[in-house]
């Protein structure tokens, strides 16, 4: 057990003891290796169940919109997690003051697929150890640096440390390089329509339409989705190309202003799809043209909600 | 009767047999293998310990499936395919779950036209599991790595051979060329599968689990266990034995499809009163799992889980379904 | 909406396809808006909407699912919207839908954008058919063109 | 449909031949529908019995339940009466005569009219649900068949008069010697000449005697709710107690999976449930 899951656990409790929250949202050890679980703590005995390392891969503030509102929640935040709890307090789904956060600084978090690529799929046990995974399969025994095996989001991630939280453990970090984070966009807008699109379809084509990348994002919280809707239907509800890229465009489009590249809808997908170069090609465009990032406060409301008469030089025609 | 062949034999043969019909085997698609039809038997992956990440379900309920094309304002079925084909190595789990479909799928009184054609038309050659997963569980629920149920041929790894078990007739008729192998052998698959079963532990207790459930129906234990749900389909989706589906019209290309449907999401039980059955995720869950675990005994008496683990392995939030029974089978019930 | 689109088909055989969704307060003149209700030619496709803040990008991406070559929208210059600020609002959001379409690798020349001034008579026509020009050269639209029938052509 | 169920989700090709607005309010209209096939209408009375249902089917809208309204002895034809609803409901209401129309069925289980054969019975309706019941009633007046069952009371309540359906028709039952009927409305109306109030409340007052006698209840849940214990506290067995359910269905035919209850299927298992099988049933619905 690390230092800071004990700082988090005695913090915890604490906050529980004295009945400043009613409910802690954390993680606690996996039942599968690889995958620890989002959990739910309402007793200060039980506190001793949260963990927090670097395979904790879910977004834990999807969880906010779901719980009832009048519960003060006390919340487990790394850097994504924080904004996208800022983003949905702008967009009026929390209020602040129900809400305690607990920060955590994150190293970023480790995709279970480069796991599985690297280590193979017979994986009994692993643990971080400074920068480097110690992996246990079946057959041998793997140690591998922690940095090749970070999901994409988190490697090019800009702001790792939780934004303004009600108490801070752990150390702060560096920030992240802004010219590493636009690299993947960057490069991409270098291929030929041709190519993007090909490689868009190839993506959304294998998409199976289980809608985890939705029920994965804090920000997809809307009642009925575009899909759900029967009367009028705006896409189609089959696996054929129509169906998926509407809903890949869609999906990505609405998250305009709103998503905070967390990677949550990427490492959802049971289908190994890239999705967070769309959401991060509108986030790199909102930064330029608007110089809006996703929340790093409370009350700036995101460009497609606002505008201004400057905006008339923005466009050509 | 058993046949045997090399390893690296196994292409040829594959393409052999596509000389026959058409054959559907695992290959790859990124970094995981999805059943489809082959060109050559290069192709073939299955070295990996793992099961298809897509089942093979897929390939006699399609995700997608059209029902009726209309033409001049009537719905005029889609002619139904009855080529030959062959599907090569389909896990004993997922032959397993096609045996429990067929219960759905084939009744007296309705038979369904698309998935008996599709039944019909298929050979199923199995490949037993001689080096199970973590998140196996197939001997929990009643079925293990070398099941033969559903299936008509089974291939079982042997050091550096295969050894073929012919399981019907139907089966045979591909095996004809191949090398016959004494009976004795069987002792040495026994071996062999005693191996597979005891690195599986037993995951949960079975007995009673019906009873149990249904004593839950009303308890917390729903909310407990579905509190970090995500209402997510890929459980569902990836089941072997989940067949639920939805049928709806795509007017612009005029077509009536079927989809695949899953119980976890908020639209599926949803009336058009506005009145929803199972408005929130626990009874969604509960659904799930009583399905599995209950419902399907009442039916058949036999588990509608054939413990492949797929809903296991990807759970975005890492819920296992056996950790779910566990805790069922301990829960103090309060009356 | 447009009909879908036969695979294989070339610009040789028909006009190239493109919906016009229009704000019905841009076209002052009534020469003008005389001509869209009544005189626009068949491969043009009127979609009149009260405001272009009313256009979702969902019916610009189903015009283009459905098999238009291009899409033309056309509304008020800014400071001019009939609803004061509804064009404002329009065109942060479906300016960057149109770039996000681009990114996807749809063409860029496949969507225009015309904000149309009181007094630009005739404009509207000159837009429009300098629009069908330059997708004739572009031939047919492929991307994100995709609704065919499932498991290739019924025969 | 047409041959030994082939294709059980074929929808069979009807022609509507007469549709009525039922109510003043026009929320509920009736269709009558033709069949244009002619194995499909030998099909479809061979099969039918008072109680089933069948999935309209419009296409580019989809495919809904409906209960039958009709019994087979009123003539080749199928009555369905309507509530506009969704998205579905709303494309049948702008169906005109002579349009064209899908329907697959007849499906579910319907009434166990022969269980109850030598039997009072008690048939206990409330708004639009009563077509089924309708259904029912103008079965058991045939003359080869009211013979079967012994009394026949009728309770029919609607929330005002401008709901009541099949009224000509309904009114005409005052006349006849061999039932009696019961009909309600919720709230006093001036002309309104019988019961007023709930329907559970009007059961309590007519009160109908249990002896060797079924009631069969069908309505919106509220009322099911509050008529089945007052059924009970009359006397009535669960197992003399019979109802009709309904759930959001896709197939029909008891393989899609939603509309389940426990593992029965209200589709194939259903519609029609006896009290006490409900309650050997999970409460999911």
């Amino acid at each position: 057990m690390s230092d800071l899951e004990l700082h988090l656990r005695s913090e915890v409790a604490r906050i529980l003891q004295d009945g400043s929250v009613d409910l802690v949202v954390g993680f606690e050890a996996e039942s599968i290796p690889l995958k620890p679980q989002p959990t739910f703590i309402e007793d200060s005995k039980d506190a001793d169940r949260l963990i927090i390392n670097g395979f904790c891969q879910n977004n834990l503030a999807t969880f906010l919109t779901r719980l009832p509102k009048e519960k003060r929640i006390g919340i487990v935040v790394r850097g994504c997690e924080s904004r996208s709890i800022n983003a949905l307090i702008v967009e009026n789904q929390h209020a602040r003051d129900k809400l305690y956060l607990i920060g955590v600084p994150c190293h970023g978090i480790i995709d279970w697929r480069k796991v599985e690529a690297l280590a193979g799929e017979n994986i009994i046990s692993a643990e971080e150890n400074e920068n480097i995974v110690n992996v246990h399969t079946i057959r041998s025994q793997f140690s591998i640096d922690r940095g090749d095996l970070l999901h994409d989001s988190c490697a090019r991630c800009l702001h790792p440390n939780p934004v303004s939280p009600d108490i801070m453990l752990g150390e702060l970090l560096p920030e992240g390089d802004p010219v590493l984070a636009r690299s993947v966009v960057d490069e991409f807008q270098l291929l030929s329509s041709e190519k993007r699109y090909a490689f868009f379809t190839q993506e959304a084509e294998r998409c199976i339409r289980c809608y985890a990348c939705r029920e994965a994002c804090p920000m997809c919280y809307c009642t009925e989705c575009f899909v759900d809707h029967a009367n009028p239907r705006w896409t189609e509800s089959t696996i054929s190309p129509a169906g998926t890229q509407a809903w890949h465009i869609v999906r990505a489009f609405h998250q305009a202003g709103r998503c905070v590249s967390c990677g949550a809808c990427e490492r959802a997908c049971p289908m190994d799809i890239k999705m967070t170069y769309l959401t991060d090609k509108l986030n790199d465009d909102l930064r330029r043209l608007y110089g809006f990032q996703v929340g790093m406060d409370t009350s700036t409301q995101p460009p497609f909600a606002a505008f201004s008469l400057d905006d008339k030089k923005r466009f050509i025609s | 009767m058993y046949y045997q062949i090399e390893k690296n034999e196994i292409t040829n043969l594959l393409d052999h047999w596509m000389k026959l019909a058409g054959v559907f085997a695992p290959t790859e698609k990124g970094q995981f293998t999805v059943f489809e039809n082959l060109m050559h038997g290069d192709e073939l992956r299955i070295n990996g310990p793992h099961n298809t990440r897509y089942p093979p379900k897929s390939l006699f309920l399609p995700q997608s499936e059209r029902l009726f094309t209309l033409k001049n304002g009537n719905l005029v079925e889609p002619k139904i395919n009855n080529e030959p084909r062959i599907v090569f190595g389909i896990r004993p789990c997922d032959a397993h779950a096609l045996t429990l479909l067929d219960t759905v799928f084939l009744t007296d009184q309705y038979k369904d036209p698309y998935w008996q054609a599709e039944r019909e038309r298929t050979i199923l050659v199995g490949l037993g599991c001689d080096e199970p997963c973590a998140s196996c569980f197939c001997t929990t629920v009643g079925s293990g790595p070398f099941e033969t149920r559903g299936l008509d041929i089974l291939f079982i790894p042997l050091n550096e051979k295969y050894i073929i078990k012919q399981v019907t007739e139907k089966g045979g008729s591909l095996l004809t060329d191949l090398r016959k192998v004494p009976d004795t052998i069987e002792t040495e698959i026994q071996k062999l599968e005693q191996k597979a079963i005891n690195s599986l532990p037993i995951a949960f207790e079975t007995i009673d689990i019906r009873e149990k459930l249904y004593k839950l129906f009303s308890d917390a234990y729903w909310l407990k266990v579905s509190q970090s749900c995500l209402g997510c389909g890929v459980c569902t989706f990836l089941c072997p034995t989940c067949y639920c589906f939805d049928i709806v019209d795509e007017a612009q290309r005029g077509e009536r499809v079927r989809n695949w449907d899953t119980c976890m999401f908020r639209i599926y039980s949803q009336e058009a009163s506005g009145h929803n059955p199972r408005p929130s995720r626990f009874e969604r869950t509960r659904q799930r799992l009583m399905h599995k675990y209950a419902y399907w005994l009442d039916s058949i008496n036999e588990i509608g889980c054939t413990g492949c683990g797929r809903c296991v392995r990807y759970c975005p939030v890492g819920l296992d379904i056996r950790d779910m029974i566990r805790k069922a089978q301990n829960w103090e019930v309060v009356e | 909406m447009a009909q879908p689109s036969a695979r294989g088909d070339n610009m040789t055989d028909r006009k190239p396809r493109i919906v016009l969704f229009q704000c019905q307060w841009c076209l002052y003149t009534e020469i003008d808006q005389h001509w869209v209700d009544h005189d626009l030619p068949s491969n043009i496709q009127l979609i009149k909407v009260p405001c272009t803040g009313r256009i979702n990008p969902l019916f610009i991406l189903n015009a283009v699912q459905g098999g238009a070559d291009g899409i033309m929208i056309c509304g008020c210059v800014p400071e001019k919207c009939h609803f004061k600020e509804g064009n404002f609002s329009a065109r942060r959001q479906l300016d960057e839908f149109a770039n996000f379409l681009v990114f996807t690798g749809f063409d860029i020349k496949r969507i225009r954008f015309t904000w149309i001034d009181l007094q630009e008579q005739g404009r509207i026509q000159r837009e429009l058919s300098s629009m069908e020009n330059d997708l004739f050269v572009l031939g047919p639209s492929v991307a994100l063109a995709t609704r065919h029938p499932l498991e290739g052509e019924q025969s | 449909m047409t041959d030994n169920n082939t294709n059980p989700y074929k929808p069979m090709p009807m022609r509507i031949s007469r549709a009525y607005y039922e109510s003043n309010d026009h929320s509920l209209k009736t269709f009558e529908l033709d069949f244009l096939g002619a194995s499909d209408c030998d099909y479809f009375f061979a099969h039918y019995n008072p109680g089933q249902f069948c999935q309209l089917s419009i296409f580019n809208k989809g495919e809904a339940p409906f209960g039958v309204a009709s019994a087979a002895w009123e003539g080749k034809f199928v009555r369905f009466t309507v509530q506009k609803m969704g998205t579905f409901t709303q494309a049948i209401h702008r169906l005109k005569v002579d349009d064209q129309i899908g329907m697959r069925g007849p499906l579910g289980n319907g009434f166990p009219l022969d269980m109850w054969r030598g039997k009072n019975l008690v048939i206990v309706g409330g708004g639009c649900a009563f077509s089924t019941l309708y259904a029912l009633t103008k079965h058991i007046q045939h003359p080869d068949f009211r013979n079967d069952y012994n009394e026949l009371i009728v309770i029919y309540g609607a929330r005002n008069s401008g709901l009541c359906m099949y009224k000509q028709d309904i009114q005409s039952w005052y006349d006849r010697d061999d039932m009696q009927l019961h009909q309600a409305i919720d709230v006093p109306e001036n002309e309104w000449l019988h019961h007023v109030g709930y329907v559970p409340d009007v059961v309590r007052e007519v009160a109908p005697s249990p002896d060797n006698a079924v009631a069969i209840v069908c309505g919106p849940p509220i009322m099911t709710k509050f008529t089945l214990p007052a059924l009970t506290d009359l006397g009535f067995a669960p197992e003399a107690i019979f109802t009709s359910l309904e759930k959001r269905m896709k197939c029909g035919i008891g393989k899609c999976g939603r509309c389940n209850i426990g593992p029965a299927y209200i589709c194939k298992d259903g519609p029609v449930f006896s009290l006490a099988e409900l309650q050997s049933l999970p409460a999911d619905i």
